[in-house]
């Protein structure tokens, strides 16, 4: 694939998946709640909703923040999608380090939020952000053991080689503690559920709180974007990405992707949130023990 | 190379899509935003001061632990790359190399530095 | 882009770093300066090893330790402010020389 | 191409570190400063030094990250909606920076340096990982004990409740002049450069000053030395 | 892109008032509307009961932080003077109706935008005050932007005197109990100080499904609302979600023993009937102050209405908070020095 076609894949992989995760939010949520059926146009009627209504700002806020923040995490979702093989050798960013440009988005996301959150000069917002670096910053740890116990076999930090290497067994069972740890990263790159510390309902909204029309639409797009290049990579480590019988490979990273979206969702809508300081303490003495114990057996399987 | 290009166009694709999204929607008075609007949200009342703030962070011990151990990672991802080749040594060096960064987490949360402080 | 251009870029950050450092009263602020410096230091380091060690690991090593000092000043730093606001609810400079008292 | 993008990020890179130290908002500066780093990061990218540029970035916005924190918990006005400057030794800096720029660069013009960029596509990552658990092994774990007295330091230093009592037991808040009131508390004292911080001499004698609430006024420290 | 618009659900802040129809709560039910959670989102402010004249003001506030376009329905209540124009819904029965009518209308722009309510002034007059203009002096004088700067305070937690932020907060906050107004100094996020403003409403709780909101599940919130809570699957599900887990032990204890965590099984497994917690002497300082904002709200919505009602009375009002303030700020002071 060369580098045109490339691109234009997928920003149409993206525009999709940000469509069918809006609609799987939706159904989620109200399966839950014991209400009715999802129209399949209703995230366009509520896009465009949001862009019915002005956008607001506050008093002496940072605008060019606020901006960059909206833009920026929408840039980073898809940026991190871009690291992903829809098939052999093909990635819009192929490089030998695509792990760790994934590390960086990751790192970019706790920056974004925290910008995001800060920019509107509002007591909600802003404890929302700070809220959010306290839980953003400890979850990355784990992720990163994850991703590089998951390098191990694959020799290598390349996300296609990782995909390749998972020809005979998919990582999610050489390495079964670690999509549950990632899966935890997932919902707080995406702000979701259980690690929701930015936008929770406890602020009111959080960072967001101050967000109207445009803004409003602009982040809620970005936050599935997000939830959308997440998925993907999380596919293309545990669940081998393109490969599978018959289809084409980008259909099976589809399926793949659309999957864990699903798994994702549920999981925000049905795990309660504790207090951040809870979480702190949960992260670093429980999640973090059990990542190095995930890389010890991914470590001792590799050599096996 | 071509990861840069990738990268910046995304970046002003982005920053496009949003700038899209502010020109679409128009209503008439989308660019008169009156003081009583600016108010910022707190159900209304009336904020007596900027939020803006020497915030007290509660976590800030955790965040300089944080960046001290997160520095491992620099040193994990050659490793994570010649690790099958090097075999037990490197699981070897690895374990004692995280075992030594360990004992600061582990001195940290003795010292409570997990709680909300 | 020639080694020359790099080390000129990388001259032009140490200089900023270091107008930051000298002249900031605020204690943090300073810091700011010295990360700039080896932000220069780093791009400095990167390009010898690029143009002039043939991509010896060496160098790398010599960039990721560049980086392990940013860490470590950031940390320890950080952690001085902190206890020096505590006692004295201050954050400049100054207030650091003091402390030996 | 490779030409275009390097100056590009180097100008982007010179401009953002020259922003750090002229904005008001300590986020901004703090951010700009993660931006420098970033197209550092970009120019090391195009050197094919793929794994340093892109942990550059990586770790550099988790850094700056903290150091937002950090800035905004100890700085007055820290979202800067008072412009002010608080800079001293003001001439004597800039000449420092400028002559250290000059020195490097007549430094760097005069030396005939090598030309022999790295060949992109070389895995230099497996060759670092091979000098990591080989020759330098040493440096590798010497990092990791650095990095724990890092860590045991930061705690000792930042945090509040120590083994001996509090950390903070026997400390006062300096007055903005000397026997002034404690910093920060009134409005109408705590304009201009010098209006922070101030006398801070005699603390440590505090552990056996009268626990009284007009502490501050007895001491008669030095003269603080910012009055600019 | 009207058409597209009016398709959504219509997004609708509520602003509760005194004895607001016992349906209100459930209006999150109905798939026509979405019940958001900041002014910044709706469309339409629906004012539910009667607002008392001292939180007129607020709610003319709160109006006026919509984004156009936008219009207030008042459902079984009066017309405050100042929106005497707004629509009037006394049935229950065509509340939605009204709500999906006047939102199209409002799309369509048959149904003009209502303007400010206050006028078009900054809170302080700052501008050409200051060396750029921005109504500050020195480093943290003045009025800048028309409101003064943090200042900092004494931390009873861990000893730096960082700044201090009192607000208001409420009485239309979602994540407050309707009508609570309370004075709150925050430094970061863990609350320093509490007072009454404005006692909260009474009437029929919901705490329950408030708690479940607030923990982040929504969706069996609503369940909640729905109905009989008998249904073994929703227990299954609230059991599942670690509810038990994420909430501290301890947390909100009252004398006699009862934490927000056995709170919730009791409002959660029983609705209708809260039995009565024991807070004899109990203010909201007491529960309130050094905890994280999260865990304050959870203690917050954790009681049934009366005990809260119970609790705020308990707590020092502002009147007396201000007369007291001088003397506890100087034991604050000597505290923090010996």
């Amino acid at each position: 694939m060369t580098f045109a076609p490339a691109l234009t894949t997928l920003i149409l992989f993206l525009a999709i998946g940000i469509w069918i995760a809006a609609i799987l939010d939706a159904v989620f949520y109200r399966r839950i709640s014991g209400q009715g059926g999802v129209s399949v146009l209703s995230p366009f009627y509520a896009a465009a909703a949001h862009l019915s209504r002005q956008r607001l700002t506050t008093e002496a806020p940072d605008r060019l923040n606020w901006y960059l923040a909206i833009a920026g995490y929408l840039a980073i979702a898809t940026i991190g999608l871009a690291v992903v093989p829809f098939g052999p050798e093909t990635a819009v960013i192929g490089i030998k380090t695509s792990v760790v440009l994934w590390g960086a988005c990751e790192s970019l996301v706790v920056v974004l939020v925290f910008l995001h959150g800060w920019s509107p000069n509002s007591p909600l917002a802003l404890i929302g952000a700070y809220r959010y670096v306290a839980i953003g910053l400890p979850i990355m740890l784990l992720s990163m053991f994850v991703l590089i116990a998951a390098a191990l076999p694959a020799r290598s930090l390349d996300l296609r080689d990782i995909v390749a290497s998972q020809e005979g067994l998919w990582n999610i069972i050489r390495q079964p503690l670690g999509l549950p740890l990632f899966l935890l990263l997932g919902l707080s790159l995406t702000l979701r559920g259980p690690f929701d510390y930015a936008d929770s309902a406890d602020l009111a909204g959080g960072t967001s709180v101050e967000d109207s029309g445009a803004n409003r639409a602009g982040w809620q797009v970005a936050r599935l974007a997000m939830l959308v290049g997440f998925s993907a990579i999380a596919a293309s480590t545990f669940l081998g990405g393109y490969l599978g019988p018959i289809l084409p490979g980008i259909v099976w990273l589809a399926i793949k992707t659309l999957i864990l979206m699903a798994v994702v969702i549920g999981l925000s809508h049905l795990l309660a949130r504790m207090p951040v300081a809870r979480m702190l303490g949960l992260i670093w003495k429980f999640l973090l023990p059990i990542a190095f114990v995930d890389l010890l057996l991914a470590g001792l399987v590799a050599l096996a | 190379m071509t990861t840069l290009i990738t990268i910046f166009l995304v970046l002003g694709l982005s920053v496009l899509f949003t700038a899209g999204l502010r020109t679409a929607s128009g209503t008439d008075l989308a660019d008169h935003i009156t003081n009583p609007q600016q108010r910022p949200v707190l159900g209304g009342s009336d904020p007596k001061m900027h939020a803006w703030q020497r915030f007290h962070v509660r976590y800030y011990t955790m965040t300089l632990v944080f960046v001290a151990f997160e520095m491992e990672m620099m040193f994990m991802y050659p490793w994570a790359v010649v690790f099958v080749e090097e075999g037990p040594k490197a699981l070897a060096e690895m374990g004692m190399f995280l075992t030594i960064l360990s004992v600061g987490i582990l001195y940290g949360w003795r010292e409570g530095i997990f709680r909300w402080e | 882009m020639t080694l020359t251009a790099i080390l000129v870029v990388a001259a032009a950050l140490f200089g900023i770093g270091l107008f930051g450092a000298l002249s900031q009263k605020s204690f943090v602020m300073l810091m700011m300066g010295l990360e700039l410096m080896l932000n220069g230091t780093l791009l400095a380091a990167v390009g010898f090893w690029a143009f002039t060690l043939e991509g010896a690991p060496k160098g790398q090593l010599l960039a990721i330790l560049v980086m392990a000092v940013m860490a470590v000043e950031l940390a320890i730093g950080f952690a001085l402010v902190v206890a020096v606001y505590r006692k004295r609810q201050a954050d400049v400079v100054e207030s650091l020389g003091t402390l030996k008292q | 191409m490779t030409d275009i993008a390097f100056y590009a990020l180097s100008a982007l890179a010179i401009w953002s570190g020259w922003r750090v130290f002229r904005v008001d908002s300590m986020i901004r500066a703090t951010f700009a400063l993660m931006v420098s780093f970033i197209c550092v990061g970009g120019i090391a990218l195009l050197m094919s030094a793929d794994y340093i540029g892109i942990a550059t970035v990586f770790m550099m916005a988790v850094e700056m990250m903290v150091m937002g924190l950090f800035m905004v918990m100890f700085m007055m006005n820290p979202a800067g909606l008072n412009p002010m400057q608080m800079v001293h030794q003001h001439r004597f800096s800039i000449g420092a920076g400028i002559a250290a720029f000059i020195g490097l660069t007549v430094a760097v013009l005069a030396t005939n340096l090598p030309n022999n960029p790295l060949p992109a596509g070389r895995d230099t990552l497996h060759d670092l990982g091979v000098e990591l658990l080989g020759g330098s092994m040493l440096i590798f774990e010497t990092a990791g004990v650095t990095l724990l007295a890092t860590m045991v330091g930061a705690v000792v230093l930042s945090s509040r409740p120590g083994r001996f009592g509090d950390s903070d037991a026997g400390a006062v808040p300096p007055g903005l002049q000397p026997g002034g009131q404690p910093a920060g508390r009134k409005v109408e004292k705590s304009g201009g450069h010098g209006g922070h911080g101030g006398d801070s001499s005699h603390d440590m004698n505090m552990k056996g000053a009268p626990k009284s609430d007009d502490a501050p006024h007895k001491r008669h420290g030095k003269m603080p030395e910012e009055e600019s | 892109m009207a058409k597209l618009a009016s398709q959504a659900p219509v997004p609708v802040f509520v602003a509760q008032g005194d004895d607001a129809p016992a349906e209100t709560a459930r209006l999150c039910l109905n798939s026509t509307l979405t019940i958001v959670e900041t002014p910044r989102a709706a469309a339409i402010l629906l004012v539910a009961g009667t607002i008392p004249a001292s939180l007129i003001p607020n709610l003319h506030r709160l109006h006026d932080q919509l984004p156009h376009p936008r219009a207030t329905v008042f459902w079984q209540a009066e017309p405050t003077d100042l929106l005497s124009e707004a629509v009037t819904v006394r049935n229950d029965d065509n509340l939605v109706s009204v709500l999906t009518d006047t939102r199209s209308s409002l799309l369509s722009g048959s149904h003009g935008t209502e303007a400010d309510l206050l006028p078009d002034a900054p809170p302080n007059e700052w501008r050409g005050v200051g060396s750029h203009g921005q109504g500050g002096k020195g480093m943290m004088g003045g009025t800048p932007y028309g409101r003064p700067m943090a200042m900092t305070a004494a931390d009873f937690r861990d000893g730096l005197e960082l700044d201090a932020y009192t607000a208001d907060f409420g009485p239309f906050l979602p994540m407050f109990p309707p009508g609570l107004v309370l004075t709150l100094t925050l430094q970061g996020d863990v609350i320093q100080k509490v007072s009454v403003v404005h006692l909260p409403f009474a009437g029929e709780g919901n705490a329950g499904a408030a708690l479940l909101r607030l923990l982040g599940l929504p969706a069996l919130a609503k369940r909640l609302l729905r109905g009989p809570s008998d249904d073994a699957d929703f227990k299954r599900l609230i059991r599942l979600s670690g509810v038990r887990a994420a909430i501290p032990p301890g947390l909100g204890c009252a004398p006699n023993g009862s934490d927000v965590r056995e709170r919730f099984e009791r409002l959660t497994t029983d609705p209708g009937n809260p039995s009565k917690v024991h807070v004899d002497g109990v203010g909201l300082g007491d529960l309130l102050i050094g905890l994280e904002w999260h865990e304050a709200m959870l203690v917050l919505n954790s009681f049934d209405d009366e005990s809260l009602r119970a609790i705020c009375a308990n707590t020092s009002s502002p009147e007396l908070e201000e007369k007291n303030g001088d003397s506890m700020d100087h034991e604050g002071h000597a505290g923090h020095m010996s």
